[in-house]
């Protein structure tokens, strides 16, 4: 694959099915790198599953995907988030039974044996998982074990886990799915910081207002594949588009 | 029992009448004469294990064939006015009552055989079943074969992904699909009162408008919705009556509209006008 | 405070373990001690996997045993010296284990439970019919390794179980507050998602399964030059892997002491119920009955539940938003204002 | 009579620590072994004692495990200081207690350690109470079978043993001997203790089809193997089990089926020993009439032994007294209801067993002639 | 080996496997519906089996007649263990704290029949005990026979219950998400009684069929939990027919072993297919997939 820009991700023709369903089928998608990348689609389209191959955490049929031009098709998932890689779930998942501080210590991306067994509650990891906390406007319940949080308090905590293993691009599946308005402003306005600061995103978002508003480059799944990408304007314009998707 | 709840409700009417906005919410639906409550919650005080209250002596009403929107802050306490309107969580203080009798002390089932349906938050389809049996077992109560028969083909019209993945287990749906499964689960039934917690998250634009048509329809026959939305213009848009609520008590509330162009409360709890 | 606790405890422990072997002097006592220390050896070592990842092992007697017999047949068959014995022995199992745990980690939850009571039911067939190695249903003598009076023989292993106890506890204690440790933590709460920001799973259970069979199995070893008799039926049995687990959680999974104590509680207790009922069966139904009685009311363990006790008085923290929207819109805004941990990276 | 150390052991009394498999693999032989501790304590303690001090026995039940038996010595003598201890029942467990009594440099006289391994292991203060060991339990049956005629003589064994010491002893040391002699082996199974599904075992004994059929059983595997064999409906034409046979239980179980099945045994009811006679009346009022059963003898015997070491001696506590006791039982021969015993260093005694076999429903001695209650079956009738 | 013993294994092999399979089905039950793994169904066999040799050696009757006795009685404590003990289980926790609590109960149910019963070994004596018949030379033996055919009509009334009454759906939404089928109606309760209460009852069954043809101790369920554990992993955890085929395989395969291999060899068999089955089929060979994704 030619050389390309630090932070560059690409899927060359991925293709995912189960059974009979093809849920990803023959998918070519390049982001954009230190952009905010979103992918809209119909629910079923396919397009967690296609994060999911390219992050990991399930096989691919066939396809490559490849990170910085070096391919990534078959890593593991740990090995994918220390290249840089991190991603929210959309059904949100964190753990439980720890406190929402912890749930912020368990990302290191650093493997060597020194930082592994060093403290898991050093100052400098507390400190900066309390700052995380504070940008996502939860951090006066640090001490709450996590699952005493309501929905959308989870679904802060799972983006601030991401956040804390510093990814370079930073993968989120339905940021916004069931977060209060004015959070998800903040939350628009964290990522375009982060991004300002050069990380690259990939948004997976039902929530036209906040993909238009938020994204420079959107691609548009339908039935497992792009079928169109573009400038939101040009893809909101497009026919295929709004008979797709937006079904107006 | 169900005498004395009765009885008592006319009598605590009256007090309410001059009460702070914390129960305009309820005031409200008094001034448009509409027909009386099919569910109350009064003074409501209730919480999660040992944990302090969540819910602090709230009070909301919803009258027949009408929606009442909730929205509010993640953790204001929705979720939880949902769970103790239908069961899942017993209050510490206040009483529930549907269609006028006192339920505060009956269990899920007992509210549900008294028509209350409740939709959770989050995923609730059973993920090792298929679609088909999902969507069947909506109608467990429903004795009646052919009603469900034309019930099911009724859902099946309204959202593709039942009828196109009908044998297809639940469990390995994509999260939007499983929402519309579980919505069009609630249909089987047609309830005197239904409780939707967040019904349109994660649904694409397609079946957010389906959803909040057949939350109209409901409403058009009768029934009376308490629905819990982040997507909060949509849904005060679809609603009759908006509640918003935070730090477990009724915050402001009053006629949708009303509440739509109110600028403090978009400022604070709508995201502001987005721009674009 | 909790800090204070866990020293006054392991002060505590220390002095009484180290006291115990002056305290009495009839050998039925001794070994006891001995006896009993041998459990909490087993449950710490148990506890690498069940505490750590949760993943509960119902058949760990099968390093245990293996870790009796390889050191009992490195000393009858290729005469090496105890300690050399005891050593290679636990490596041997820990060897073992890495072929086994590659297989039986790739499955969660009941199955797990299913392959690890698999395992041990293998060795026992295995042990029974090699008789030409393993000496069959006829078990295996181990030649005394001092030769002592039986009570101080007793006293010597009283101190060597405690040693390698004290050691276990120390990595325990040391994997407990790590990174790597927080990362197992994880695997516990929600494997995937733990997968998801970078653990390596895979690789980390096994690193702690491998650990806790080399424990266990020095368990094992110790075992046979004290006690010198082995028999497959008991070296392999369930139920000693379930004393472990019960042990485990009745101390509390996620305790640095809780196996120990556990251990305490259970060996004095079955021992007590054995002496009790000893020709009748009812020390089973005690035992039944303890195992129930936990996990149907302290599934958390005794040393959770005893600090639960103590916090119903302190203060708790709440889970409810203080802040109402309008004050968090504030904070926010002063948010942005501060240095960004983003550009910290 | 359990654990509870309560039977105080002053001086007017002797107590014996005991422990059996009441429970478990071994516990119908265990309870007979219990019975006849029992009848002789009874007996010494009507005839005033051991020098004149009341016996009693504190009794624990192993459950037939062998890590068991050795914390219950280790109790016994430790924890309840018992002056005496007697043995437990088969080889296994005798096998796991003799270290720790050896090493509290006790007596250990015991009712059921037969096998060779026991005895190889040397320690000097054991003593098998009964004629011979394992090995030999067959002999007088060797011998028979080699002097019956070619044609009646059987020429195919099979071999089905459970893996314990005392089954595969009598079972191999019989083997052994007929293979030297020729006779060809055509089925040799091994099933580990507590098998309870025999059909498989029993489909090859029937397809070996041999002649002879060896058991090396304890008690229940005998009894499910006989009704696996019966089912798959296989007539040896002489059959012969370890144990299972001597004791009462046997017949009651099986029925008729159990007519010409042979059994060694170290005890015969109608041996004219001194003091055996009273014995088997003694368990006749007891037992309705039933002649003793081997285990009871051999249990029988323990306490015989030790009680004349004990009063040639005059001591019987813990401490240098047991020593005494070793060496006497060493240098001398005692008289008991199994015939006078003696025996070598290793405790091996060296006399022969009895061949028992079941006739007309009853156990009766069949070889050596001179002793036989009733004739040699040659061809067992159809089980 | 020889025609004749080859169709004699065969036949011991399929009358064994019956068994395994109506022993494993109540095992997989418990899994399938509840997310239970009953360490105790086999201590249930025990007991129901000590029941028919008590029954017959009081009544002198024939012990078959103890299930109707033994069946409902098995049920309502299934109804009961269920309300008492497993409700009291966190949904989280349930499959690894069942284990421990059927585990104890397993326990109790040892010690209670070695306390009544002693440890002595038992055996019922009927007149059939050691009957047989012929067939191209093989013998079968009557009493396993009938055990088989008890097994073959349990579990087909197991499968009608399950798959021809709405309790079977009813059972699976309750342990797939309580709360939801409560929303729907469910009596969740009671439900997951039922499906407690079924299991027990094969246990019933099972028990006797077993004990008309083996001996029984208190301990002996410990040699039936691994291989029935193994079964039905190898069929698919919660798929009962699954467990029925996996049980009637490798009963066969065993009792084919145990010529060349004996006894001991013979029973890792099931073992061995258990790793197998993991290295290629985590899933079971007829388990239902669990719908798991991300
Ligand atoms: N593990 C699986 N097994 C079987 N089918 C699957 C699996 N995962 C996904 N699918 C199918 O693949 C299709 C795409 O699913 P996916 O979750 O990728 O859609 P999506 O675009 O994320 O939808 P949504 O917007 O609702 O999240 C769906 O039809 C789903 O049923
Ligand atoms: N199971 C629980 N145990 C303890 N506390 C809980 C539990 N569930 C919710 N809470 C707490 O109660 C408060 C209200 O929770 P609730 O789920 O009702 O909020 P919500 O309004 O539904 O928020 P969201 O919009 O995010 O769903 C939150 O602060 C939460 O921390
Ligand atoms: C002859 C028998 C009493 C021998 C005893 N059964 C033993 O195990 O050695
Ligand atoms: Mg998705
Ligand atoms: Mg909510």
């Amino acid at each position: 694959m030619t050389t390309e820009d630090t932070s560059s991700l690409a899927a060359e023709s991925l293709s995912k099915s189960f059974g009979g369903v093809r849920a990803v089928d023959d998918a070519t998608v390049r982001f954009v790198p230190g952009k905010i990348n979103a992918i809209i689609g119909p629910n079923g389209s396919g397009k967690t599953t296609f994060l999911n191959c390219v992050t990991g955490m399930i096989r691919p049929d066939s396809g490559r995907v490849s990170l910085r031009g070096k391919e990534i098709t078959r890593a593991s998932p740990d090995r994918i988030v220390r290249l840089g890689l991190g991603r929210s779930f959309q059904a949100c998942r964190i753990f439980p039974r720890m406190t929402v501080t912890e749930n912020l210590l368990v990302p290191v991306r650093n493997r060597s044996v020194r930082t592994l067994l060093g403290k898991a509650h050093d100052d400098a990891t507390v400190r900066r998982a309390q700052l995380w906390l504070q940008r996502l406007g939860i951090d006066h319940l640090h001490g709450v074990e996590a699952r005493d949080l309501s929905f959308g308090q989870q679904k802060l905590l799972e983006l601030g886990g991401v956040l804390m293993s510093e990814p370079e691009i930073v993968i989120l599946d339905e940021p916004a799915g069931g977060v209060n308005p004015s959070l998800i402003r903040w939350i628009s306005a964290l990522i375009q910081e982060l991004n300002a600061e050069g990380r690259t995103f990939v948004v997976v978002e039902h929530n036209m207002e906040l993909v238009m508003t938020l994204s420079d480059h959107v691609v548009v799944f339908d039935r497992g594949r792009p079928i169109a990408s573009g400038t939101p304007a040009e893809v909101q314009a497009d026919p295929r588009v709004l008979e797709a998707y937006l079904g107006v | 029992m169900s005498l004395s709840s009765t009885g008592a409700v006319p009598s605590r009417r009256a007090p309410r009448q001059r009460s702070r906005p914390i129960r305009a919410c309820w005031r409200h639906t008094l001034a448009s004469e509409s027909p009386p409550n099919l569910l109350e919650l009064d003074r409501i005080e209730a919480g999660y294990g040992h944990a302090a209250l969540v819910l602090r002596g709230l009070t909301i009403t919803v009258p027949r064939s009408t929606i009442v929107c909730l929205v509010g802050p993640n953790g204001a306490g929705k979720s939880t006015v949902l769970k103790v309107a239908s069961g899942m969580l017993h209050p510490r203080g206040g009483t529930v009552r549907l269609d006028g009798h006192d339920v505060t002390r009956h269990g899920p089932q007992q509210r549900l055989r008294a028509g209350l349906a409740h939709v959770l938050q989050g995923h609730s389809v059973f993920p090792e079943m298929t679609v088909g049996e999902n969507v069947r077992l909506g109608a467990y109560t429903v004795p009646d074969r052919a009603t469900v028969a034309t019930r099911v083909q009724f859902v099946q019209h309204l959202f593709p992904v039942v009828s196109e993945q009908w044998d297809v287990l639940a469990g390995l749906l994509s999260g939007g699909q499983q929402k519309q499964v579980e919505f069009a689960r609630s249909l089987m039934i047609d309830p005197k009162v239904v409780l939707l917690d967040e019904p349109s998250m994660g649904l694409d634009p397609k079946a957010t408008a389906t959803v909040f048509e057949q939350i109209e329809r409901m409403r058009d026959t009768g029934t009376a919705v308490l629905l819990v939305e982040q997507n909060a213009r949509r849904a005060l848009q679809t609603a009759d009556i908006g509640c918003v609520l935070d730090l477990g008590r009724v915050h402001m509330s009053g006629p949708a509209p009303e509440l739509l162009d109110d600028p403090e409360l978009s400022q604070l709890y709508l995201g502001g006008h987005v721009a674009g | 405070m909790p800090r204070l606790l866990g020293t006054g405890t392991l002060g505590a422990l220390a002095i009484l373990v180290l006291s115990f072997p002056f305290l009495t002097d009839t050998g039925y006592l001794l070994s006891t001690g001995v006896f009993i220390l041998n459990y909490a050896l087993m449950a710490t070592g148990w506890n690498f996997v069940g505490g750590f990842t949760g993943y509960i092992s119902l058949g760990h007697a099968a390093y245990w045993g293996l870790g009796a017999y390889a050191t009992a047949i490195m000393i009858t068959r290729l005469d090496m010296p105890w300690y050399l014995a005891l050593v290679t022995s636990a490596a041997a199992v820990a060897v073992i284990a890495v072929p086994v745990g590659i297989a039986a980690l790739r499955v969660r939850g009941a199955s797990f439970v299913i392959v690890t009571i698999a395992f041990v039911m293998i060795l026992l067939l295995v042990f029974q019919s090699w008789a030409g190695v393993t000496g069959g249903s006829s078990g295996l003598m181990v030649p005394r390794a001092f030769d002592v009076l039986r009570t101080q023989h007793h006293q010597i292993f009283f101190y060597l179980y405690a040693a390698a106890l004290a050691l276990t506890l120390l990595v325990w204690w040391a994997i407990d507050r790590s990174r790597f440790g927080m990362g197992l933590k994880a695997i516990r709460e929600d494997e995937d998602k733990a997968r998801a920001l970078g653990v390596p799973t895979y690789a980390s259970k096994l690193v702690v399964f491998v650990l806790s069979a080399f424990f266990t199995g020095l368990a094992g070893g110790l075992y046979a030059l004290w006690f010198g008799d082995l028999d497959p039926v008991f070296q392999f049995s369930i139920l000693m892997g379930a004393y472990m687990v019960l042990m485990a959680l009745l101390g509390g999974i996620r305790e640095l002491f809780g196996p120990v104590l556990g251990a305490l509680v259970v060996g004095v207790s079955v021992e007590y119920f054995k002496s009790e009922f000893g020709d009748t069966q009812f020390h089973l139904v005690a035992t039944g009955l303890l195992l129930a009685l936990v996990v149907l009311f302290m599934p958390e363990g005794l040393i959770p539940w005893l600090r639960g006790l103590f916090q119903r008085f302190g203060p708790r923290a709440s889970s409810i938003r203080e802040v109402s929207a309008g004050e968090l819109a504030e904070q926010v805004e002063r948010e942005h204002a501060v240095d960004e941990p983003g550009s910290r990276s | 009579a359990c654990g509870d150390g309560d039977a105080e052991s002053g001086d007017d009394t002797i107590e014996i620590g005991i422990s059996l498999p009441l429970t478990g693999d071994f516990s119908e032989p265990g309870e007979g072994v219990r019975r006849g501790y029992e009848l002789w304590a009874e007996m010494v303690n009507e005839e005033g004692g051991l020098l004149g001090r009341r016996v009693e026995l504190n009794i624990l039940d192993d459950q037939s495990n062998a890590d068991r038996v050795v914390a219950d010595y280790e109790a016994l003598i430790s924890q309840d200081e018992v002056d005496l201890v007697f043995g437990p029942f088969s080889s296994r467990l005798v096998l796991a207690s003799a270290r720790v009594v050896d090493e509290y440099g006790m007596l250990f006289v015991e009712p059921a350690g037969a096998s060779e391994e026991i005895f190889e292991a040397g320690y000097d203060n054991l003593f098998y109470a009964a004629p011979a060991v394992a090995d030999d339990h067959y002999n007088y049956l060797f011998d028979y079978i080699m002097e019956m005629p070619e044609e009646e003589r059987p020429d195919s064994v099979a071999y089905a043993s459970m893996d314990d010491p005392l089954a595969q002893g009598t079972a191999y040391g019989l083997k052994d001997k007929l293979e030297e002699a020729g006779i060809e082996t055509v089925a040799d199974e091994v099933y580990p203790p507590n098998t309870t599904e025999f059909s498989g075992i029993a489909a090859q004994l029937a397809e070996a089809d041999a002649d002879l059929l060896v058991g090396g059983t304890q008690y229940q595997d005998a009894v499910n193997l006989i009704v696996a064999v019966q089912q798959l409906d296989y007539q040896p034409r002489m059959a012969a089990f370890s144990t299972a046979p001597t004791l009462p239980e046997f017949s009651e179980a099986l029925g008729d089926d159990v007519e010409g099945i042979l059994a060694p045994t170290g005890y015969s009811a109608a041996a004219d020993y001194p003091t055996n006679a009273e014995f088997v009346e003694r368990i006749a009022e007891r037992y309705d009439g039933r002649i003793p059963s081997e285990d009871e003898a051999n249990a029988f015997t323990t306490g015989q032994v030790v009680q004349a070491a004990v009063e040639a001696v005059g001591c019987a506590e813990q401490g240098e007294c047991q020593q005494k006791l070793i060496d006497w039982l060493h240098e001398n021969t005692v008289d008991t209801v199994v015939g006078p015993l003696s025996w070598d260093e290793a405790g091996r005694p060296d006399s022969a067993h009895f061949i028992q076999q079941h006739v007309d429903g009853e156990p009766e001695i069949v070889l050596p002639e001179d002793q036989a209650t009733a004739d040699f079956i040659d061809v067992k009738p159809e089980w | 080996m020889s025609g004749g013993l080859f169709l004699q294994s065969l036949i011991l092999g399929v009358l064994l496997g019956g068994l395994y399979a109506l022993m494993a089905a109540g095992l997989t039950l418990y899994f399938g519906v509840m997310r239970v793994v009953m360490i105790a169904h086999a201590a249930f066999l025990v007991l129901a089996g000590y029941l028919a040799w008590f029954f017959t050696t009081r009544t002198g009757l024939d012990p078959i007649l103890s299930l109707a006795v033994t069946v409902p009685a098995f049920f309502v404590l299934g109804v009961g263990i269920r309300r008492l003990l497993i409700t009291r289980l966190k949904p989280a926790t349930m499959t690894m704290m069942s284990v421990l609590l059927t585990f104890a109960l397993a326990l109790v149910i040892e010690g209670l029949l070695g306390f009544t019963f002693t440890g002595v070994q038992r055996r019922i004596r009927t007149g059939y005990s050691s009957a047989n018949f012929e067939i191209f030379g093989a013998q079968v033996a009557v009493v396993k026979l009938i055990a088989f055919v008890l097994a073959v009509v349990a579990l087909g009334s197991l499968w009608f219950v399950l798959k021809k009454t709405s309790l079977g759906q009813a059972l699976r939404a309750t342990i797939q998400h309580r709360e939801a089928a409560e929303l729907v109606g469910i009596d969740t309760d009671k439900v997951a009684g039922y499906g407690f209460g079924i299991g027990l009852a094969t246990a019933a069954v099972g028990g006797t069929a077993l004990a008309l043809d083996a001996t029984i101790y208190p301990s002996l369920h410990w040699h039936w939990i691994g291989p029935m554990m193994a079964i039905i992993v190898v069929g698919g955890l919660g798929s009962i027919p699954g467990a029925a085929m996996a049980a009637m395989a490798l009963g066969i395969i065993h009792a084919f072993l145990q010529v060349p291999l004996g006894a001991t060899w013979a029973q890792t068999v099931f073992y061995v297919a258990l790793f197998g089955t993991l290295m290629v089929r985590p899933q079971g060979f007829f388990g239902g997939r669990l719908a798991q994704r991300f």
